[in-house]
């Protein structure tokens, strides 16, 4: 079986390089969130391609993308799961959340299934202690529920 | 339409304040916590269609007091309604709108004296305060230009823009002290003042901070445009997190119609001044608080702070004098202007005029954004406008000024919340937040909690941030697993010490507060953790056991319900018992036992 | 001019100086890691704290960093008070927990009283403690090849995508300029590798010596608006062939 | 050539009266060495049979120099004192450009320091013109 890939195509990339104002450095964040928004993840030909339009040296370009957490270099799931490691999550069973989150896809912590459908990582508080355990879903936030069902249904069919 | 000069202006609030005559006004809160406001809002509108009562429903920005969302107001009769759902909206239109009559179940509750209040006015933690920061926090619609107008929003700018010199505004600013609300709490009539004074052709004026864009970004913009007006900037950003979909939707719809009303941009109001605001974006690491970083993110840098020689004043952003304010500072710029410094400087302390907004949560009965006086003691927050710690639980401690805030125990209830006296126990004024932990809680834990995170959010750059709270992280881990040992304590002082001296930007310089706070008020828990392998708070799990008093037990069997690996047996109303071999000490039981049966040994 | 008290002498200096400037001028050590005169100051090693405040200032001494602080008349400046000496051998045993198999922070830590760390070692062997020279070198030459990538514990310096550095010239002023020996680079006569790039040598027309890499030589020509032919010999070469030109010039006058 | 200097004083070098004696490389090193280091000299005599053939070679500190221009770091700035094209050792990175990059030979890279080098004329007091026996080398 083939692994998924997350099609980079040329229109998608020039549309992205045609709103960006040439040879603005400030643009560089934008530049890349549009990127991650586009492609889940900050393809290395795209960034070059901002890097020229944007005359920014690539070393610029990687050290911003690696900077932030917003950024990721491999193509993140089309569903991000952060699963909160709060105080409160903590204590109503986030780690058992976790680690059937992680034991059901497969992954590890802060990874990707192959089939790039989910993603999952653990935040610092997100501040609704009220509804722990909290998990962001593509950041919408879901809690007030017991671990393993919550795992189940956040994960639909797929065990 | 552009708005060409201050008549224009007063003929368009009047119009703003006129445009409900006639009809009732209903607000329905939108705010960032209130899930669930439209369909509440959609309910009201089709119920009062249905009843042929006429009213307008308007939305709300957030009121600060999330828990109690959605909240429902009629500003005409005072009413505040807390926790409407759709099914709700017969009652509110034909009850509420028609007779004044609040249902027992909308009032909100006192948390402490559990007394049901629908007035405004009567509700204490809302009567309690003074909200001047906050002034128009759930009476506005935040993405209403209209509503701000009719608030009076832009009133002190084109009074600064017509009939002040820039001059006379930093004379006013700095006779009014107002400080700084990000962090440091400098004067921001003489940074505004050294700004002005410093050599450029031209400058920016920029404003940071998320909490008060949600709420009144128009407050913000018109802030922003008086320190525009008083340093001499033609160009200026609004910087907010790109996660806070929220507070950058509203700006950016706030910055387009301030524009196309002539509030911002060429001209303004039909003067010579021009004044044209962008948003600018940035991550959400804690480091993209600081205001150099913010600078840097602005010019689409790595936001790692720089040492402040020169100060941004002098040589901000893109090499030109920057005055850089947080968001709150500057939506009490236009207060102090339209009211003079005497007015403003007859709130808070002789040091620290005006007000603080705080954002109080974590083991308390009514948590929220809370503006009071500076000086307010933390006692008043936590015990008067907060109802005291939630549950039967006993006030342990307070972590003031945010995830870089020193931790405060019962002994430092009076301490004022004012700059300086904060300062002298370790804490800061910081972020305004205030986290209260009760007796269920482990100062070590949270000191090893805090050092983590921001150890992980430190830029890099300097050694005793990078490494240093690395370490610190290390061996509290090292405590709170038992792996300690009492010559560690002496050593997180000594290391906890340096990193806050010798650090390049405030993250570095306050984030050991939590470790030296700690170390000087729970000494006693440091010890038992290293000396006895004892978690006295019962979070440590490798130093907890737990035990059920048979006297206390009621044998209700909620804790064996939570239990996640089924330690705790016992019949019903028989006294339970905790198997010490299965236990995970993870606590679960001790949150749901109502009887405070369940014991650290 | 401006005046200051540094440990109890009278240093005179100019407007625009720092303190650690004022201090070298007057013969006063003050060990830095991450400074150099070449480039921007950049702060980060913390190394170089002294104690600074006015003369008439009744509060605490403030702890700044003398490679950015500028020299004001009358400031008293204290570069060895045993709070400077407390932070710097923290710094030190930092930087030594992290990179124990440096010899220049070991044999700089000891100088300083801090003959072995007092933290966990860092085990993998790296000597990088990001002073970040090696990319403002490479900044300052205009290469922009290399830089800081990450955060926190996690920075470290690399090649953009960890690929091999395109735009990399071969000059070695990171690997030179680097204060511990982190950078490697591998060199023959006719090649040198470096950011995953092999250059080739330009060689010396008359002894084959090798001179820079031609993608070196190609930058520096530009920069300097010369031909890239100007680049050919030697010094050696080039002495030996203007002496002889010489010669032979006053030959002919004779 | 240089342009003239405060001191208005210029190193005139006369080869014919130069026996290539070499007193002025040892004078050179011997004032720019370490101690336990012979120094490099940064002049140099060539023989080409004995005097008046000799050739004495040192920087002529020129004008719109090459080396000046290639320093990516403006390590090499002129003495207003002296006249001459100096090496600021504390701000050069040891790139080389210069030394490729002068079209006489004249910048060598110290091996030990990796440090471009260079004559400086001693600051106002060459000790090359200082120890000429026959005046092939003078400072005035």
């Amino acid at each position: 079986m083939s692994e998924p890939a997350i099609v980079i195509d040329a229109k998608r990339v020039s549309d992205l390089l045609d709103r960006l104002p040439a040879g603005e450095a400030s643009a560089l964040p934008e530049a890349l969130r549009a990127a991650q928004a586009a492609f889940r993840h900050v393809p290395r030909e795209v960034a070059a391609a901002v890097a020229r339009r944007l005359s920014v040296p690539a070393s610029r370009v990687f050290g911003l993308a690696t900077f932030h957490g917003e950024f990721s270099l491999f193509p993140k799931g089309e569903v991000v799961l952060k699963v909160c490691t709060g105080a409160a999550c903590h204590g109503r069973g986030a780690p058992t959340l976790l680690d059937e989150l992680l034991s059901k896809l497969g992954i590890a912590s802060g990874g990707t299934t192959k089939d790039l459908k989910f993603t999952v990582e653990t935040t610092n508080c997100v501040g609704a202690c009220a509804m722990a355990p909290v998990v962001s879903v593509n950041g919408e936030l879901r809690g007030n529920a017991e671990p393993s069902a919550m795992a189940k249904e956040l994960l639909g069919g797929r065990s | 339409m552009k708005l060409d000069g201050r008549e224009a202006f007063s003929r368009a609030g009047e119009a703003a304040r006129g445009r409900d005559a006639g009809r009732t006004v209903v607000r329905v809160c939108r705010g960032g916590g209130c899930r669930g406001g439209a369909a509440v809002a959609a309910a009201i509108e089709s119920t009062a269609r249905e009843a042929g009562t006429v009213l307008a429903v308007r939305s709300a920005g957030c009121h600060g007091c999330c828990d109690l969302g959605p909240v429902v107001t009629v500003p005409a009769a005072g009413l505040f309604l807390a926790g409407v759902k759709p099914a709700d909206a017969p009652e509110i239109v034909t009850k509420v709108i028609g007779a004044g009559e609040v249902p027992d179940r909308l009032a909100v509750k006192d948390a402490a004296t559990k007394k049901r209040f629908a007035r405004e006015a009567e509700i204490p933690f809302l009567a309690g305060q003074t909200r001047i920061g906050l002034r128009n926090a759930g009476r506005i619609d935040p993405a209403d230009l209209d509503d701000a107008i009719a608030a009076g929003t832009y009133g002190a700018a084109a009074k600064a823009l017509t009939t002040m010199t820039p001059e006379q505004v930093i004379a006013v600013i700095e006779a009014s002290g107002l400080r700084g609300r990000g962090g440091a709490g400098f004067s921001t009539g003489l940074k505004w003042r050294a700004c002005r004074e410093a050599t450029g052709d031209d400058r920016f004026a920029v404003a940071n901070g998320t909490v008060l864009l949600e709420i009144d970004p128009h407050a913000v913009l018109e802030g922003l445009l008086i320190a525009a007006y008083a340093v001499g900037a033609h160009e200026g950003f609004v910087f907010a997190r790109a996660d806070s979909a929220r507070a950058v939707a509203l700006v950016k719809g706030a910055i387009e119609t301030a524009t196309a009303r002539g509030l911002l941009g060429e001209r303004i109001l039909g003067t010579d001044f021009s004044f044209t605001v962008r948003l600018a974006l940035g991550g959400s690491e804690f480091v993209c608080g600081e205001s150099t970083a913010v600078l840097r993110a602005i010019e689409g840098l790595v936001p790692e702070p720089r040492v402040k020689y020169p100060r941004s004043a002098e040589r901000g952003l893109f090499g030109r004098p920057t005055v850089l304010d947080n968001s709150e500072t500057l939506a009490l710029v236009p207060v102090v202007v339209a009211r003079g410094p005497e007015e403003f400087r007859k709130v808070g302390t002789a040091e620290s005029p005006g007000t603080k907004v705080l954002n109080l949560g974590g083991r308390v009965r009514q948590g929220g954004l809370f503006e009071v006086p500076f000086g307010t003691t933390l006692r008043t927050l936590v015990f008067g406008l907060g109802g005291g710690v939630a549950g039967k639980r006993r006030f342990k401690a307070a972590m003031v000024g945010g995830p870089s805030g020193g931790i405060l125990g019962e002994a430092d209830l009076d301490t004022p919340l004012d700059y300086g006296p904060l300062a002298a126990r370790g804490a800061i004024v910081g972020s305004g937040n205030v986290m209260v932990m009760d007796d269920h809680s482990c100062p070590v834990d949270v000191a090893r909690y805090f050092t983590h995170s921001l150890a992980a959010e430190s830029c890099g750059k300097c050694v005793p941030c990078r490494e240093g709270l690395h370490h610190l992280a290390e061996i509290l881990t090292r405590i709170t697993l038992g792996e300690g040992t009492p010559a560690d304590l002496p050593r997180l002082r000594a290391l906890a010490r340096v990193v806050a001296d010798a650090s390049l930007c405030g993250l570095g310089k306050t984030a050991p507060n939590v470790v030296l706070s700690t170390l000087d008020r729970f000494e006693a828990e440091y010890r038992a953790h290293v000396e006895d392998r004892k978690c006295p708070g019962g979070v440590c799990r490798a130093l907890t056991k737990f035990e059920i008093d048979t006297d206390l037990c009621e044998g209700c069997q909620a804790c064996q319900k939570v239990c996640p690996t089924g330690a705790i047996s016992g019949a019903k109303k028989q006294p339970h018992r905790i198997d010490p071999e299965i236990c995970t000490a993870c606590g679960m039981c001790r949150t749901k036992c109502k009887f405070d049966a369940i014991t650290v040994v | 001019m401006i005046a200051m008290d540094i440990d109890g002498r009278r240093v005179v200096t100019e407007e625009g100086r720092t303190l650690l400037d004022a201090a070298r001028e007057a013969g006063i050590d003050i060990p830095t890691l991450c400074h150099h005169e070449a480039l921007e100051p950049f702060g980060g090693c913390r190394l170089c704290v002294v104690e600074a405040a006015p003369a008439d200032s009744r509060g605490p001494a403030e702890l700044v960093i003398s490679c950015l602080a500028p020299a004001r008349d009358g400031l008293v400046v204290r570069t060895a008070s045993e709070r400077v000496k407390e932070a710097r051998r923290t710094v030190l045993d930092l930087l030594l927990a992290r990179c124990p198999t440096s010899d220049v922070i070991r044999r700089l830590a000891a100088e300083h009283g801090v003959p072995r760390t007092s933290f966990p070692e860092s085990t993998d062997g790296s000597k990088c403690i990001l002073c970040m020279l090696c990319e403002r070198v490479c900044a300052k030459i205009g290469a922009h090849a290399i830089g800081g990538a990450g955060k926190s514990r996690g920075k470290r310096i690399a090649a953009p995508f960890d690929l091999a550095a395109e735009d990399c010239i071969g000059c070695l002023a990171c690997a030179r300029i680097c204060p511990t020996g982190h950078i490697g680079y591998e060199e023959t006569d006719d090649e040198r590798k470096i950011w995953g790039r092999t250059f080739r040598m330009v060689k010396c027309e008359v002894t084959g010596r090798p001179l820079m890499t031609e993608e070196q030589r190609s930058f520096e020509a530009k920069r300097a608006g010369l031909p890239e032919d100007w680049f050919t010999k030697c010094p050696e070469s080039k002495r030996r062939e203007t002496a002889e030109t010489i010669a032979k010039a006053f030959e002919e006058v004779r | 050539m240089a342009k003239a200097a405060v001191n208005g004083k210029r190193l005139i070098v006369t080869p014919d009266r130069c026996t290539s004696c070499r007193t002025c490389e040892l004078a050179c090193s011997f004032r720019h060495g370490a101690p336990n280091r012979p120094a490099v000299p940064r002049l140099r005599t060539f023989d080409f049979g004995g005097p008046p053939k000799n050739v004495i070679l040192t920087c002529f500190q020129c004008d719109d120099a090459a080396c000046v221009r290639v320093c990516p770091v403006t390590a090499l700035v002129r003495s207003g004192e002296t006249g001459a094209i100096v090496v600021l050792e504390r701000r050069c990175i040891g790139c080389g450009s210069c030394a490729v990059a002068c079209p006489f030979g004249q910048i060598e890279m110290d091996p030990v320091k990796l440090l471009a080098r260079k004559c400086d004329l001693c600051g106002g007091d060459p000790a090359c013109a200082a120890f000429c026996p026959t005046k092939a080398l003078e400072y005035r």
